[in-house]
């Protein structure tokens, strides 16, 4: 008898997590009496932190209208540093030490400035400089460099020195959840998922606010139990995602659940899916080369792909890759508003997407969605790509 | 008080300079020359190793030059628009890719000629999120052109260590055999060290320039500036240019010493902050003519020609005081490491346009401090909806600037798509400004 | 001596006559048409008419609002910015925050003690039409607008809206409206939009007591009541005279 | 305290329309269309997939009464028809979610392409649908199918409730302003108002009132933002004709006559009501689908 995937406990976890994120990072103080550090982009190190017994959590948005980040951020940056910036203003984040930026694109950074600037609990806060060029092949050695600055500074605040042993432990309990969240990703290449886009939305971002150690646990026992979920649901097309901060249930749930016709997300390309996680730490006698290369040589984010010498986009051979193995026939391509590093890859990327005949449709991201109007779109979407027997 | 004013002598030599570049480029070919575009904070220097018969297009300047004429900008953009490409993207960017699809080039005057002059290879750098992906993009437009971009982003002057500047160097290094290569020319170091003095010569000596404009009255106002300072945007490597700016030196210095000024009648000293819409430059032209005001310049008039020393190491103040020369520093470059090491240097820590965007304080000190030194009255800012990188952290110096008491506009706009400007909202934000300061009109 | 102060707006021009102590004689608010220079001479004949006054009675007339060029004869022009402040500040002289939100045009002035202006913002391009905003809305809800701004405080739950553009906010009533929800509750959400819309204005000079509501909006309890919770203050409406008469009255006072 | 709205210029006629020379009784599969707009609700009753009746009829606040009235006057009009002998009625528009009687809801854009179709006959290869919200560039294959769409994005919306605004403003009753903007087209036409954003526009066109331009002048500036907006929609898609507009917008000749000279190729007439497209395709999957039922 399969079991039904909304009921798994796994699941629950995940959602909890999610929703709950505040709560559990204040629990996680009073139950261990370390500090909580906020960061902003996926090119933080996450692992220096948790080698030095800090619990770092990715600051995201509510998804709430706000009018309280105007005086500070122009309303033509992105409506993801007005949301987070707003997160910090209205005290959702009391409870952070710090707050850290690996530097990313030029909305984040005013956000991140202004949030350490603005938010009073912070008490330290670290902008590291990090290559823009990870496809030039001086970028690791740099960013080995920059990581040191950093993890001395973070051993400074936190008055301990780390060890090669936490800082191996702290590879370890990471790339476990990598690979557990990539061998999840894998069952997803089914004809039939047991996931959808909105469980693994889910379970990526409650992984970005708790204890690795704790998610590994439940990933443990989800991918047991994943073996005898039977998909009750039609997955009908198969989509993918394209994107940076989806963290929106709105929109998942409207795009899987919301439509007329049947589609389920196979896979998410995206920092708060596949990009955060995909690649591992190739453990070297040099640790923090070790972490180098692997932030530096990850799938990257659009802000820091671009040509030296020879036109190509690493991100996209990784996106090839991903419609083949995970026989992708639509794409969503959720455009963050005034994104521009996604914005200068679109035209290229419909292009790639025609060549391997995958349909494709962009939906402008806003703090808020215009469930209506993204409904039509969607549905319209899919409906071109089927009803055919009503055509004679 | 009445103030003598005159016409600057040296005007018809930088019109002409910049004339002849945008023709040079077009030419090239003809000559049997080397023609390469980059961003206008490429390491401009470097190509010049090709050889004396190289032209380069720098983009920004073109996508104003573009701007500034505003209905083939409007083609520009209408037609890249139809390519799917968004409409919040860089103003220039947008103009350069539309030129490119219209298969159209621009001459300084705004002659159109067909079609659009390919260069043998992009060369620029990557500092804003646009930067790299501009000539990536504008390479696949053009069916493949090669690219080379250098990642210059390792943050401000003042923390630099020398990790980074070889992280840039040996970039830069790189870059050369590329050129080579593609240009199947053997590189020349002398060239490169002549155009690496050059460069630091003219951004030097513009910063100067821009220090005497703190005289009452003004000796120069911001519009005819946007003339002077563009050279060092388009070929700084090129030692006719810092000649053009000594000469320039002199000139302005001789009229502080006889109060020449450039307004009639001073009444209000303002600076503005980012490129200014380039095709309503009658912003400024209404602030002189109605209120007297006087535009000393602006973060970007002064911070993107200049070299400047800027933070200081301690990271607390700004210090608007020009950069010093390979003369001045005591400095002498012999080698092609030396050269590469001394531009890279001299770009990453005098640059002023490249120390703000990493950080709001920055920004604040470096504005705070130009309305202190140059004896501004207010500051009037341009919400620049053409440029992410100008326009971060503007609202938060507008709160600094306040709340330390400079009084403080801004009016929304864009330096390269006249469709988000609103002449008539902008002309009542100025009134009010005014007349909320009590500063009456003239006319 | 007498001074009438002209306000000239996108959608109503409206008039106030003042006497050296500050006594409002007469008034008139009509709808601005095409043709703008009649538009004035009917809005001054009917305030006139109020005052029981005669053109000679005026000694100056002094114009404001986007349309103050239609006054030729005006003695005197001053920007609606300072129109603002000036009447906001003889009609509440504590108001230190000044929000004025017309048809077209939202702007928030920041005022002295001494009544001078400290500070000042208008909306930007997108935060733009707030006031026909609500006409459009009260168009597709079929209320009257007495109606629009009462039933909002009705409303059981807020319903997020993209608050950053008038146009847009609209598609997602008609969505709204087409979900069959009810019409308290998208008044309510029209209203908060518009609210989060002007206080990010607002904020923009910084929220100090006391709040000021100037211009049509002002009328709308439901308007105030979105305001109040946006802005966390009280927000307060000129007692003495109707809200989008105030920088008539700041054009007035200015020649006084 | 002053009530705004008085002037009504924005109101366009409704109609009800009967075959009166067909005999629904001997109809084999009576199918139903209705497409609920943001601001005209249609309902078209066809007849083995032939055109038999329909009514057009402004949206009121309530979806379900608008729907309603829209039905009733269509069965009305032909007399004795109930709601029972409909086979099957099919939900399109805005609104489609809140109908609910429709046996199924499909989006506007595809019937649009579909109703296209019928309407201009299978040569249409790309429809220009302009609602009071969104604008859409729809290519379609020779049997009415979607191959490819597109949708204003966000600072573009409203295109079509711009047009309401602008007649509003100019206090000039909405089926007039077209005509009136061709009075200066092409020789005297003005640089077009913003084309990015119709707030924007809004208060460019006050400037101008205020600076006494003619309305005629004022209208043309407008509609040449409108066309620029839809030109630069449509070559996003890839215009390849035959080429057809659908939707309230095809009766405006200030925007259809811009459009077509910028494009360079004109638009198909019909002998339809080219606004019932939506409902007309409604109605043909209506019938396709009770067919299929039946199998």
């Amino acid at each position: 008898m399969g079991k039904d995937v909304e009921r798994l406990p796994q699941i629950k976890q995940f959602r909890e997590w999610f929703e709950k994120r505040h709560e559990y990072a204040k629990e996680w103080k009073k139950k261990n009496g370390g500090k909580v550090i906020g960061y902003y982009c996926t090119y933080c190190p996450e692992e220096i932190f948790y080698a030095a017994g800090v619990l770092p959590v990715r600051i995201l948005g509510s998804h709430e209208p706000e009018s309280i980040t105007r005086p500070y951020l122009h309303d033509m940056y992105c409506p993801f540093c007005h949301d987070t910036l707003a997160q910090g203003l209205q005290g959702r984040y009391d409870y952070l030490d710090g707050v850290m930026l690996a530097q990313s694109c030029l909305h984040m950074r005013q956000a991140y400035f202004s949030f350490a600037d603005r938010v009073p609990n912070i008490e330290w806060s670290y902008y590291m400089p990090f290559p823009h060029g990870v496809n030039n092949p001086y970028a690791v050695e740099y960013t080995k460099a920059e990581f040191e600055k950093f993890k001395a500074s973070v051993e400074e605040w936190t008055g301990t020195t780390i060890t090669n042993k936490e800082l191996d432990e702290a590879i370890e309990v990471y790339n476990k959840n990598r690979e557990l969240m990539m061998k999840v990703f894998e069952l997803r290449k089914a004809e039939n998922p047991p996931i959808t886009g909105l469980h693994a939305m889910e379970m990526v971002v409650s992984s970005q606010m708790v204890d690795k150690r704790e998610h590994n646990e439940v990933l443990e026992s989800f991918l047991e139990d994943l073996k005898d979920v039977e998909p009750n649901r039609e997955t009908g097309t198969r989509l993918m995602l394209i994107g940076s901060e989806d963290d929106d249930r709105s929109f998942l749930e409207m795009i899987e659940h919301g439509i007329n016709y049947p589609a389920t997300f196979v896979y998410e390309e995206n920092c708060t899916g596949a990009r955060y996680f995909w690649d591992l730490v190739r453990p070297e006698e040099d640790r923090l080369m070790a972490l180098a290369k692997r932030y530096v040589y990850r799938v990257p984010c659009p802000a820091k792909d671009w040509a030296v010498g020879r036109l190509f986009r690493r991100r996209f051979d990784h996106i090839e890759e991903i419609i083949k193995d995970y026989n992708v026939q639509g794409a969503i391509i959720a455009q963050m508003k005034f994104c521009d590093p996604h914005e200068l890859d679109i035209p290229s990327l419909r292009k790639l997407f025609e060549q391997y005949n995958v349909k494709h449709l962009t939906l402008e991201l806003d703090i808020t969605q215009p469930i209506g109007q993204f409904r039509t779109r969607v549905e319209a979407f899919l409906e071109a790509m089927g009803e055919e027997d009503l055509f004679f | 008080m009445e103030v003598k004013v005159r016409p600057l002598d040296c005007w018809d030599d930088f019109k002409k300079y910049r004339k002849k570049y945008y023709e040079n480029y077009l030419e090239a070919k003809d000559k049997g020359g080397i023609r390469w575009a980059g961003s206008a904070w490429a390491f401009d220097p470097v190509p010049h190793g090709l050889g004396e018969d190289v032209y380069s297009l720098t983009g920004e300047p073109y996508g104003a030059t573009c701007a500034f004429f505003q209905d083939f900008s409007r083609e520009c953009l209408e037609n890249i628009e139809r390519q799917g490409v968004a409409r919040d993207l860089c103003g220039y960017m947008r103009n350069y890719w539309g030129s490119i699809v219209l298969d159209k080039y621009l001459l300084a005057d705004g002659t159109l000629v067909e079609p659009f002059p390919k260069p043998d290879f992009n060369f620029t750098i990557h500092i804003c999120c646009s930067h790299a992906k501009w000539y990536h993009f504008a390479a696949e437009l053009e069916g493949g052109i090669p690219t080379y971009a250098v990642d210059i982003s390792v943050g401000p002057g003042y923390m630099l260590d020398d990790k980074k500047i070889e992280y840039v160097v040996r970039q830069l290094k790189d870059a050369i055999p590329w050129m080579e290569k593609i240009t199947g020319r053997e590189y020349n170091d002398e060239l490169l060290i002549k155009a690496v003095y050059a460069e630091a010569d003219a951004m030097s000596t513009w910063a100067k320039i821009c220090k005497l404009n703190q005289a009452k009255p003004a000796p120069l106002e911001e519009k005819s500036m946007f003339s002077l300072y563009v050279l060092n945007l388009i070929n700084r490597g090129d030692p006719e240019v810092a000649k053009l700016y000594y000469k320039l030196y002199d000139e302005v210095e001789s009229r502080v010493k006889r109060g020449i000024g450039a307004l009639t009648y001073e009444q209000f000293r303002f600076l503005t902050d980012n490129p200014p819409p380039w095709a309503f430059l009658k912003v400024y032209r209404y602030l002189e003519k109605e209120y007297a005001a006087v535009s000393l310049g602006a973060i970007y008039t002064f911070g993107l020609g200049g070299g400047w020393i800027g933070m200081d190491e301690k990271g607390e103040k700004w210090i608007w005081e020009p950069a010093p020369t390979p003369e001045e520093a005591g400095v002498e470059i012999t080698n092609r490491d030396e050269a590469l090491r001394w531009t890279a240097e001299y770009n990453l820590r005098y640059r002023a346009s490249w120390q703000h965007e990493y950080s709001h304080w920055i920004r604040k000190q470096e504005t705070y401090q130009m309305v202190k030194d140059w004896k501004a009255d207010a500051m009037i800012m341009h919400l620049n909806r053409g440029c992410e990188l100008w326009n971060m952290s503007t609202l938060e110096v507008r709160d600094y600037l306040v709340k330390n008491h400079v009084p403080t506009a801004t009016y929304e706009g864009n330096m390269a798509d006249p469709r988000d400007f609103d002449e008539a909202r902008t002309f009542n934000v100025i009134d009010s400004f005014m007349q909320s300061l009590g500063i009456e009109k003239i006319s | 001596m007498t001074v009438a102060g002209i306000d000239v707006g996108s959608k109503f021009t409206k008039v106030v006559i003042l006497n050296d102590s500050k006594e409002i004689l007469g008034y008139s608010n009509i709808r601005t048409g095409i043709d703008h220079h009649k538009t004035v001479e009917e809005a001054i004949k009917e305030a006139l008419k109020k005052a029981d006054l005669t053109r000679d009675d005026i000694n100056k007339y002094v114009a404001t609002g986007f349309g103050k060029i239609s006054v030729p004869f005006a003695d005197s022009e001053i920007t609606q910015v300072v129109a603002a402040g000036k009447g906001a500040y003889f009609v509440w002289p504590t108001a230190r925050t000044v929000i004025e939100v017309g048809a077209e045009e939202s702007r928030a002035v920041k005022v002295g003690e001494d009544g001078n202006i400290k500070d000042f913002a208008l909306a930007d391009k997108c935060a733009a039409g707030a006031g026909s905003f609500v006409d459009a809305m009260v168009r597709y809800l079929e209320v009257p607008l007495e109606e629009f701004g009462r039933i909002s405080l009705e409303a059981k739950e807020s319903v997020p809206m993209n608050a950053q553009c008038v146009i847009f906010a609209e598609s997602e009533v008609v969505s709204l409206l087409h979900a069959n929800y009810p019409k308290p509750e998208i008044s309510r959400a029209i209203h908060d939009a518009i609210a989060d819309r002007v206080a990010s204005i607002a904020r923009r000079v910084g929220i100090e007591d006391d709040v000021l509501l100037i211009g049509g909006l002002a009328n709308d309890i439901g308007f105030i009541d979105s305001m109040k919770r946006e802005l966390g203050t009280e927000v307060y409406v000129p007692d003495k005279i109707a809200p989008e008469l105030v920088p008539a009255l700041g054009a007035a006072i200015a020649e006084l | 305290m002053v009530t705004i709205q008085e002037s009504e210029y924005w109101k366009w006629p409704e109609t009800v329309w009967v075959d009166e020379s067909k005999n629904w009784r001997e109809a084999e599969v009576i199918s139903c269309g209705i497409d609920l707009g943001s601001v005209s609700s249609q309902v078209v009753l066809m007849l083995d997939g032939e055109l038999y009746a329909y009514s057009n009829l402004r949206t009121g606040s309530s979806s379900s009464e608008s729907v309603d009235k829209a039905l009733k006057s269509v069965l009305e009009k032909i007399g004795d028809m109930k709601m029972e002998d409909i086979h099957y009625i099919v939900g399109t528009g805005y609104g489609r979610v809140s109908i609910p009687f429709a046996h199924k809801t499909i989006t506007e854009i595809a019937c649009h392409g579909r109703g296209a179709n019928y309407i201009y006959g299978p040569s249409v290869r790309t429809v220009l649908d302009m609602g009071g919200q969104d604008l859409k560039a729809i290519k379609i294959d020779h049997r009415g199918k979607v191959v490819n769409f597109l949708m204003n994005d966000k600072c573009a919306a409203g295109t079509g409730r711009g047009i309401e605004v602008v007649a509003d403003l100019l206090s000039i009753p909405i089926t007039e302003v077209g005509p009136l903007s061709l009075k200066v087209y092409p020789d005297d036409e003005p640089e077009p108002v913003s084309t990015t954003c119709i707030v924007f526009g809004k208060s460019e066109i006050l400037g101008l009132i205020r600076k006494g331009w003619p309305k005629e002048r004022i209208l043309a500036a407008f509609f040449r933002s409108v066309a620029t907006r839809v030109v630069e929609l449509l070559e996003r898609v890839g215009v390849e004709p035959e080429f057809a507009i659908t939707g309230g917008i095809s009766k405006n000749p200030g925007v259809v006559v811009r459009v077509q000279d910028m494009l360079g190729i004109k638009a198909l007439e019909s002998k339809y009501d080219p606004q019932l497209a939506g409902a007309v395709g409604a109605a043909l999957f209506g019938r396709a689908l009770y067919l299929k039922s039946k199998k």
